[in-house]
């Protein structure tokens, strides 16, 4: 055990530090993510240059050009999000990686340095109306037709896809094949006609996520990446990299103690919350669990830095993170009584109304990108190595 | 023996509901909680000519002088259909207050106008159950002065009754000199909870609430039983939306209530809600007929559908997936309906917390 | 909602509490509960005589031959659990209505009268090691041989085998029929050659259960019940009596009033455990759900009364009662800190050590008889209507 | 930044689980359980020739001079085979309590011998956790009267720490005479708690611990990381068991573990257990490191792993169906030494209070 980074990554630290402080005047001020701002890319143009941004892309392809090294990547993005800096971007964390391992020349050429600059930006066409865990089962068709695909179907879930400049999609191209070998990954601009963009409004009141739907979309063949009926496989390259994720432990105990906050200087009766047994006992609950997933994820940290897979202590991330915060916002919301119920910039409102956004934006994450039923199942399956469901067909 | 509804109390039940399906049916709920009104005219005026807002009150002042597990019984039926409509407060708190503590002459001007549904009451009383800042409300001579922060069906009221720091009651005309009222904004659009502040208002105190607090405990402890049947209500419907997707939705070539995932889900749902449902009747019949035990049941019932019903909101959701996140089902109509439930009149610890003080545990 | 008892009932209520009164002195004084012994059978046999024991057993059989009233049985129960006096019991509640319902006239004459006045005492032979859940797989053969059936197997779960005299079993007689279809359903002594009975220790340190061998065990094909291959459903006849019971919301109630007792009286540094907010928290949503399944066990019971399927709140029942006890029994525990681990007669045991006793018998009621997981498939299929699990078969 | 054990760490912890695993499987426990022994002679010696009644004890005392994390990785794999020995209350609590406050002549004239496996120590601390009935000593001189309720490894110890009405710890001859010692019989036959009742005992005091908190917190602190990496292993082993029971024992032509329901079982299980592993670690780890964090992370992991561990020792059971509720698996020895666990240096409520002590906010 050994909580202290090494000299090297000291050093490293304190450069980042400076190197904030140096340029934080140059970085965009408002909360907006777009990238095509133009000053959103001269920030992000400065930090790749750097190192901050786009770090382990090769140069060749716009990129910082450095060796992985997690832990660096993991002090700058402590230290940006310390600073309350807007940190720096990779493209798309799942379109530039898969690029990179299985595009062509050609795409690579094309796609990433425009992608890391953040001049072109992406939405992803994955999940559909009638596929959700089972995502292989997706039924948006492309047929070929002369040098051209012809896409007719629709996406669901697709953030970002009012702004995006072009979209990663998979289409299934060969109907006639087993579910997961029938599927092609087609990349293709947003701007293409046929293509009509609806927003979905989520139980929060936002809309960010919407619905695409494809009427006789024309793309060239070229668009694809990999060959016909392996856009299973190509998109799972990549996949393999976001699922049981690091989480955000930093995140948790930010939360955390927004709730100690609020409960000693809240009252009811004129009484601290902080004074309720029953309310203190509850925190400290959440307290341990908090600690829990942050010292989980210096071990899962720990491992990764040694490029080994952590294993089961990665697996449960996303399933016990995304339910200690959705806990967490519970609580702060019955400690606010009468005032929890409060939203929408309604008068004695409290932290903008934030618990209840995060109670129900948190049980979106629990549902999203493979539901808790879904994580254990590949708990059980992938960690445990308990046999799979049986499979039914055509049942 | 017999642990059950009567039929005339399955009868009115089951015309509330059929009506409210068939005049307030989704499409409804949302148009007017995009426009922002939670009093929709063709529902009040059917729950008018069914006698709802006279459920409690007696025949001689116009209503149907039926009891508190009846009025429980249309909040459970609102509740099903997330019904925006003032209830809670005008049709059952402040009749109730006024039966227990008006003059027989304040029963006979406002008593029928409720029953009639000519006028909406709006009830301000939180500040007697966990006051929270500022809240409170100070009597000098007959003229109060303060706030009052979470009024129940206070938007629009025409009405106001206000405990206050004593727990005596007042009514208040909501158009009176020095009343403001302003509208509070909740996760929950189908309900309307106001703020009213008070600057040396004329107020006509329930004379029998003075110096007893037995008015002011039977009105608390029917508003929470009437939150508690809404929750139900809303919950029940939950769990049968998700029987219903569970039954139709395909995933990996079967339905997915065929999933042991789903399908435990749902028993869960159901094994934690129905006996809710024994606990409601009871709790709603002792409120009448064994006043010792009605706070305490009151108490119950609220805190502990509060919990079930927090954990079926969340279950119905995961259920439905993606779908439940968004507002295409509507689901989250429903799933907000059961955190005002949870919220107001006393979040669970603290209605707990008065459970042990009623048993003399504190 | 009506919560008093007509006057039928409330005569009915006072004659039972005379006769209790009146008779007590006769009662077996003594908690041991094997019938055979004199003192109890002729408890038992003053019992059938006044209807407060095999009170629906028709006359001809040696009972009281009384129409079913659900609440007339509720309040002799009621009653005799509240005077503290040993009730009177029917038999075997499995095997006497499986007999009424499908036995020979010859083995209703034979073996009811005998077991109903407590002279002849049954074990249930159904549970096997490798079949718990799935019963129907059952592999205890009977091969025809002349007149008799030779037994050969293994069963396990058989309580009270060390004292019965007879058991009725189900062993499978057709090898090559479909799993449901090759059983019968057999009676035999239980000093028939051949038969081992073998104690099997609980967690609790008690041997409640046994395990029953069977090496080449004869008995007559005339000890049959129903037809050779239709065991399973002369067995299910009366299982059906069983499931989704109405549990004991009374037992429950007393419980939770001895953790009140408990924390009114228990102290830790000297102060009251009831004055410690947490507990008293922890007390009150037990109570609630005390009194929820207290209310639910009323609505059945009127139901049951009616002669109408009581549905959901009766399938809920076992599932919700067993957790409840295990919950008090865990909550009881932790109030008694220390002491609350004590257990086989320890200094400073508190109430002979039942909590830890009840805690771990609880979890073995939560396993037995369909665990918790069965249970929450059979209100999903049975109460709600979901679809079974795909059938998997020779998988 | 390596937030993971040393090589050294797991070689010491895989030598340990080797030696028990082989010497001490269920069977030598069922033999030491059923003969009402809780010290087994040939695991005492073998841990005696791996150095580990010495592992917290400075070599210069002939010991090995390791931290607490490195008995908290011994103590682990202790639960995980369900060892009958004395280990918390006699290789650690008795050692730091002597190492913080007692004078060198004490250290020498103890601490060899505990290291050498020549003496066992009974601790008993329990009255300044959370007192029950009439535990509590008293001094008078330098001879104590009283009694202490739960002596950790108290049953045929040699030598007894006792900590006072004022929190300074004492040494006394277990044969001294005034000194009367009765067995505890818990659910968990793999332990030894005793009481001791003294009646004018002559003791020898340890000099730091007078008027000073700090050794007694110290020892108490150490007791619990102990009593939680106890539990943490017995729940490991409780899961694996699950694991590979669910991929054997089949039922409807299935191997259980295909089912849904089970398979999620086993998966909250290790999800909730895993993260506890690394709470361990810090929170062992600062018990030296990082001394003012030490007090809050002992409680931490005792309290959060007694509830992990509670869930886990059901859910197991649950999962190995009816065979989890007979002795023929053993699977109970675990399920019990978990519930020990959880009860003992303070039950979870009461460890949590002291949590929210620790950081000022009661």
């Amino acid at each position: 055990m050994d909580l202290e980074y090494s000299e090297e990554y000291q050093a490293f630290r304190q450069e980042v530090v400076r190197f904030i402080a140096d340029h934080r005047h140059l970085a965009p001020g408002n909360v907006a993510r777009r990238p095509g701002e133009d000053v959103g890319i001269s920030w992000q143009k400065l930090l790749i240059e750097h190192g901050y941004a786009a770090r382990t892309v090769p140069a060749e392809y716009g990129g910082f050009g450095a060796e992985p090294d997690i832990l660096k990547s993991h002090i700058i993005a402590e230290e940006f999000a310390r600073a309350k800096v807007r940190p720096g971007h990779s493209g798309d964390n799942r379109l530039v990686p898969t690029l990179l391992e299985l595009g062509t020349e050609a795409q690579k050429k094309q796609f990433i340095p425009p992608t890391i600059r953040g001049e072109m930006s992406w939405c992803q066409g994955y999940s559909e109306p009638g596929s959700g865990s089972d995502l292989a089962s997706l039924g948006t068709r492309a047929e070929v037709d002369g040098d051209d695909f012809v896409i007719n179907g629709q996406k669901i879930w697709t953030s970002g896809a009012k702004t995006a400049d072009m979209m990663f999609c998979l289409v299934r191209t060969e109907p006639d094949a087993p579910k997961h070998q029938g599927i092609s990954y087609l990349l293709f601009p947003m701007d293409t006609p046929g293509i009509d963009v609806r927003p979905l409004l989520q139980m929060t009141g936002d809309a960010h996520f919407n619905e695409v739907f494809f009427t006789d979309v024309r793309v060239p063949t070229s668009s694809i990446v990999g060959k016909r009926g392996e856009g299973w496989f190509v998109a799972n390259a990549t996949l393999k990299h976001e699922r049981g994720g690091l989480g955000d432990p930093h995140a948790a105990e930010a939360r955390f103690h927004e709730i100690v906050e609020l409960m000693q200087h809240e009252t009811v009766d004129g009484m601290r919350l902080m004074d309720h047994a029953v309310y203190r006992d509850r925190l400290l609950k959440l307290q341990a669990r908090m600690l829990s997933m942050k010292f989980n994820g210096m071990r899962v940290l720990t491992h990764s830095s040694r490029g080994e897979e952590a294993g089961l202590p990665r697996w449960i991330v996303k399933l016990m993170g995304c339910e200690l915060n959705h806990q967490m916002a519970a609580m702060a919301i019955d400690l606010l009584g009468e005032l929890g119920i409060l939203y929408d910039a309604s008068p004695y409102l409290r932290d903008g109304g934030i618990w209840q956004h995060r109670y129900m934006l948190d049980l979106g994450l629990i549902i999203g990108g493979g539901t808790a039923q879904i994580q254990k199942n590949m708990i059980g399956e992938r960690a445990l190595g308990l046999p799979k469901e049986p499979k039914v067909e055509g049942a | 023996m017999e642990f059950s509804l009567t039929e005339e109390q399955r009868l009115l039940q089951d015309s509330v509901s059929r009506f409210l399906q068939a005049e307030c049916p989704l499409a409804r709920v949302r148009e007017a909680a995009e426009s922002g009104s939670t009093h929709v005219d063709n529902v009040w005026s059917g729950l008018t000519d069914l006698g709802i807002h006279g459920i409690v009150i007696p025949e001689e002042q116009g209503g149907v002088g039926l009891s508190l597990l009846e009025a429980c019984l249309v909040a459970e039926a609102l509740g099903n259909c997330v019904v925006p409509v003032p209830f809670v407060g005008s049709s059952v708190m402040a009749p109730i207050a006024i039966l227990a503590a008006g003059t027989d002459a304040q029963k006979e001007r406002f008593l029928p106008r409720i029953a009639a549904g000519q006028v909406v009451f709006g009830v301000g009383v939180t500040e007697q159950i966990g006051r929270r800042e500022s809240e409170g409300i100070s009597l000098q001579g007959s003229r109060l002065s303060g706030k009052a922060m979470f009024v129940l069906d206070g938007v629009d009221a025409d009405q106001l009754i206000v405990a206050d720091s004593s727990g005596a009651l007042h009514i208040i005309d909501a158009d009176a000199r020095g009343v403001t009222t302003g509208k509070l904004k909740t996760i929950d659009r189908t309900r309307a909870v106001a703020e009213v502040l008070l600057n040396d208002v004329e107020a006509e105190v329930l004379p029998g609430s003075v110096g007893n607090r037995g008015p002011l405990e039977s009105t608390i402890d029917a508003g929470r039983l009437i939150l508690a049947a809404d929750c139900l209500g809303a919950s029940q419907n939950m769990l049968d939306q998700s029987v219903a997707y569970a039954k139709e939705r395909r995933q990996f070539n079967r339905v997915i209530g065929s999933f042991q995932a789903v399908k435990h889900m749902c028993a869960d749902m159901a094994a934690e809600l129905e006996p809710c449902r024994a606990l409601m009747w009871y709790s709603a019949h002792v409120y009448t007929a064994i006043p010792d035990e009605a706070r305490l049941m009151a108490c119950h019932a609220k805190a502990h559908l509060a919990e079930v019903g927090q954990q079926i909101a969340r279950t119905s959701t995961e259920v439905h997936g993606g779908m439940g996140f968004t507002d295409l089902l509507g689901l989250h109509y429903w799933f907000k309906r059961i955190g005002f439930d949870r919220q107001l009149l006393g979040a669970p610890e603290l209605v707990r917390e008065e459970a042990a003080r009623i048993q003399g545990w504190v």
